[in-house]
């Protein structure tokens, strides 16, 4: 079921040069698992834009998103109290009931946002995730402490390893030779083709594309998987590495 | 006051249809409201074949608008009758706008014999106008000779009402209206998108992965009432007015042009409740403006 | 960092010029600024005889656009020669883009002839797409005969540059296009107004009197940019991309669809600063997407 | 000349229950005639709307506007420091340096307002002119106290008789047997169309028509005078009597 309404904001706030996160308070009733998404109207836009839900409890939202273009960057104007139409409660989410002891959540850039509530989640369910954030440069990390705070072990990769390992996500996971079972994964598409690859477990990873309406009508987001055409939007984001063709 | 139209013998509640490709097969919109208060609406193009359609991106923001390249991905007819209709026929209790499309006269024959036989359809759309498959959709819709010879062989097949859905990417609609009221159309459906086009400028290519696609929105609502004032004038068979509705307002001018009921398209992924919502304000503007019965507005802007 | 373009040996010093019908023959909007800084400006459409245009109203307001139906109203090629030119030297010092617009081929000749004379026009622009005008105008754009006829009339009795500006109103635009090409047309202006209605629900007639007219403004850009990318990618000679553009970021993405300059017609009506602004704020976005050089970006979205 | 420029409402309040009244701060000073108009952009709204300038000082502008559609809603629901996007400066305006002992001033509804600063141009200039004012309802009535202010003769007629004259404008005149060597007229097209016929003196009236600049460049607004093709948004929207073709 989804939810369209206005809701207010409570914060918003820069957490790095381009990254804000976004506090908004309304009804989230029809938010039912971590990896969903919401769909922001923007005034003077026709699409809406589609953020992945960070963290919820029973009357709040949580989004970080990055300035990109017109909609990001009239988002990251507002203040407190002003509102947003969202549709809530999108996409099926990561799904969490998995046998699995070690998972690993590897996020990159604004692809780590929904991995939160997906460890708090994890954590709820008594399983210790390990979480490894793929930045850029040190300057644009964020949510280290957060996801540190959930008690997890957290691994960090930089391009120029000013912080953490140098490189990429798959080079954290190779030099510190983690052992896991299971994997989540939400980032930009390179990697998520290296991870599908490269890792030898199952696991989930959360696609994004150009969407139309975000809630399976238009058929604007659909992917070729290896069980048939599925909308981005509706049978996913989030996918079995098993089911895609990346 | 009376918000009910006749479309060749279809009684609709009221005029508003959610128009194909924006609303798959009803599913979705159940969700957010009991989707029973429509008119109809019209499902997705559906062809003989299951398509995929075609690469993403396939969404292109506009001005007031959006650039799709779906490409008719669907799941076929068979699958469309064995699964969507008895799912939605659970919860739509009214008659459904059947839209097909096909590459071949064939295919538009093979599509409309079996939703002729199906007792939900109240209605069959022929799409012959979809600007975004290379064969067929286009070329059947750009003539007047293809567009007559798809409608005549799909009369032949069925005893539904079947309404001829043009593409406005052409010279003359008033002669590709007539010639398909001339091979039997009982309506025609105007407009679908228009070819359109964006580029990303820091990918310096185009948005689409297909790079054209078809545009619509309420940017395109002025082409789309020009057409069925036109059209209107020329014919004497109902016009279904599509395009850039957004408002109970709009809904009422594509009316006075020549419209006997109207489809919504881009507007419900923006809003999943503007039919809904038009439902509901339709009244109050209709006595803003002193109707009393929507059928008497029908083309009245012809009047002077 | 260079915003200057070539068009046809004309250099622009950037490619920013008012559309022709929105911006007078200069002198209104020298009030506003300096006008030198423009590239050029097409003046408003000009026939042999005077016109006094269609009656009012002749203007609708759409969302994100405007419907006119002027009706090529202007005193005239001998009273243009005599009294605007002259004028327009006291406060314009760069040539000007002339466009004529005729009911027969040889009032076509006939302004031709004469603008050819003047050393003030830079380059001549021959509108065979006005859709306001019953005969004449409409139909030498609607068909690729008609069209080269027009093209190879005006650039047998002139040697200065000519552009054919076409009807987007049209099945199928490159075949025009390529039509003017093949006889002998310099470069193609692209779009003119696509034909729009509106309908005033109070008095439940038309807005225009004429019933139907022009529609441009930011709601028409995704269609202009097709047909630039069509016809830029079948044709070998410039283009100036017209229609809808209303920002920096819109002239760049002109331009990257195959645009050698562009013009900007409804948006003069609303903010007559726009052309200043645009140039204005061309640099800074240039240099956000990478551009040293205007000229590199030209009909870079075909690359891919 | 003309300016665009961004102005501050000073106030915005009903007048009657259709008619508002806007006073604007900025800058005034391409406003040289009584009877010009400004031209109003409205978020959203492709076009201005051309609004006939009541009063001006020399920063500050009286608009009277009836609420018609979107824009004029749009415009009623602003508050004191909100800002508006004009151009000022627009049309030739009244001339009143017109050889002339006792002009009839002559309004129809929101015809009205731009004779005030006529009015208080012409007492500048020595002159007391009558004012006829028609109405539908007493209800409608608005502006007759700050007319009588300026020391000129009020005369009102209304449809239902209830305030002064029962019938139209041309009835006050015959009813009172007004004498009068000139008249200025603005208001509804039928209104003008009789003061053009039935008055016999020379006077100037102020036209309307859909407009697509209002400063002259696009011949949206041209009408057909005695001498030719004139744009009302520069030529007029004042023309003399014997030039139109009503
Ligand atoms: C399921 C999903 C979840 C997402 N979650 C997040 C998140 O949590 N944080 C975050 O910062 N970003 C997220 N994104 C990406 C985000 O949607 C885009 O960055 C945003 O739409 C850009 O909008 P804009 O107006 O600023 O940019 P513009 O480039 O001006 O947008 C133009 C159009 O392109 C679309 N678009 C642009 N980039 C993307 C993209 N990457 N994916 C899909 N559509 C795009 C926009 O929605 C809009 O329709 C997510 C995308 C999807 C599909
Ligand atoms: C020179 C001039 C001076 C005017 N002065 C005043 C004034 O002082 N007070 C006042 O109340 N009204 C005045 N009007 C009329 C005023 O412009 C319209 O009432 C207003 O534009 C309606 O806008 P809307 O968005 O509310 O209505 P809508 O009907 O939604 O407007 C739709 C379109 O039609 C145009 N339009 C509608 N009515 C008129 C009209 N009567 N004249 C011209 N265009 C119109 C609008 O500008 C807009 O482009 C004047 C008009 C002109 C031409
Ligand atoms: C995402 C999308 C998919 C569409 N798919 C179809 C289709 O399958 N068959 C069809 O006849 N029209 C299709 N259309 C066209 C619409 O039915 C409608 O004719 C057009 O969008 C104009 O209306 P609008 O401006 O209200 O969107 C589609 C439109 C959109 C936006
Ligand atoms: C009021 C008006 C008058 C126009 N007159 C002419 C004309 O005389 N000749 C011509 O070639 N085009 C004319 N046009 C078309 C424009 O030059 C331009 O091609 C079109 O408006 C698309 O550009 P736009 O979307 O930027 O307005 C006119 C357009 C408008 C709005
Ligand atoms: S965006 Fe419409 S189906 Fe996914
Ligand atoms: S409104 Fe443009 S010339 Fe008058």
């Amino acid at each position: 079921m989804f939810k369209k309404g206005l809701y207010t904001i409570v914060s918003n706030q820069p957490l790095t040069k381009t990254i804000y996160k976004m506090v908004l308070q309304g009804d989230t009733c029809y938010i039912t698992a971590p990896g969903q998404f919401v769909e922001i109207e923007i005034p003077n836009k026709f699409l809406r834009r589609p953020i992945s839900v960070c963290d919820y409890d029973k009357d709040s939202i949580t989004l970080i998103y990055k300035v990109i273009g017109e909609g990001t960057s009239f988002m990251s104007t507002l203040l407190p109290n002003n509102t947003l139409d969202l549709l809530t409660g999108l996409g099926n989410g990561f799904n969490t009931d998995i046998p699995q002891k070690q998972p690993l959540l590897i996020g990159g850039g604004v692809g780590i946002p929904p991995l939160f509530s997906l460890a708090k989640q994890l954590t709820i369910n008594k399983i210790q995730p390990t979480i490894i954030m793929g930045f850029n440069y040190a300057d644009e990390i964020f949510y280290r402490k957060e996801f540190e705070s959930l008690g997890c072990n957290v691994l960090i990769s930089t391009l120029d390893g000013s912080v953490g390992t140098k490189g990429y996500v798959t080079d954290v996971i190779q030099n510190n030779q983690l052992t896991y079972d299971y994997f989540y994964a939400c980032g930009p598409l390179p990697m998520l083709k290296v991870l599908c690859h490269t890792l030898p477990t199952e696991g989930q990873l959360s696609l994004e594309e150009r969407m139309g309406c975000g809630f399976g009508a238009c058929m604007g987001c659909s992917i070729e998987t290896k069980s048939g055409m599925k909308r981005v939007c509706k049978e996913g984001p989030v996918f079995l590495k098993s089911d895609l063709k990346l | 006051m009376n918000l009910s139209v006749n479309l060749c013998g279809l009684k609709l509640d009221n005029p508003i249809i959610p128009a194909s490709g924006t609303f798959g097969y009803g599913n979705e919109f159940k969700d957010f409201y009991d989707i029973n208060i429509l008119g109809s609406f019209a499902f997705k193009g559906t062809t003989k074949e299951p398509r995929s359609g075609n690469p993403t991106p396939r969404i292109a923001e506009c001005t007031n608008g959006l650039i799709n390249s779906v490409g008719l991905q669907n799941p076929g007819i068979e699958s469309v009758i064995k699964h969507e209709l008895p799912l939605l026929r659970t919860f739509f209790h009214k008659p459904v706008i059947a839209n097909i499309s096909g590459f071949s006269i064939d295919e538009f024959i093979y599509c409309c014999e079996k939703v002729d036989k199906e007792p939900q359809v109240g209605l069959i759309e022929v799409n012959i106008s979809c600007p975004n498959v290379k064969y067929g959709g286009m070329s059947f819709g750009t003539t007047a000779d293809s567009a007559a010879q798809v409608t005549q062989a799909v009369k032949s097949v069925t005893t539904k009402p079947v309404f001829i859905k043009l593409s406005p990417n052409v010279t003359d609609i008033v002669a590709i209206a007539k010639a398909c009221e001339n091979a039997g159309a009982d309506g025609i459906c105007l407009i679908n998108t228009l070819f359109g086009m964006r580029i990303d400028l820091n990918r310096r290519q185009p948005v689409i992965a297909n790079k054209m696609g078809g545009f619509s929105g309420p940017a395109i609502f002025p082409i789309a009432l020009r057409m069925v004032y036109q059209v209107s004038q020329a014919c004497n068979i109902p016009i279904i007015g599509c395009g850039g509705i957004s408002s109970a307002h709009d809904v009422i001018e594509m009316m006075m042009a020549g419209a006997t009921a109207v489809q919504i398209g881009a507007m419900n992924l923006k809003n999943p409740y503007i039919c809904k919502e038009i439902i509901e304000q339709l009244p109050e503007v209709m006595e803003k403006f002193g109707i009393e019965n929507l059928n008497d507005i029908i083309g009245i802007a012809h009047q002077h």
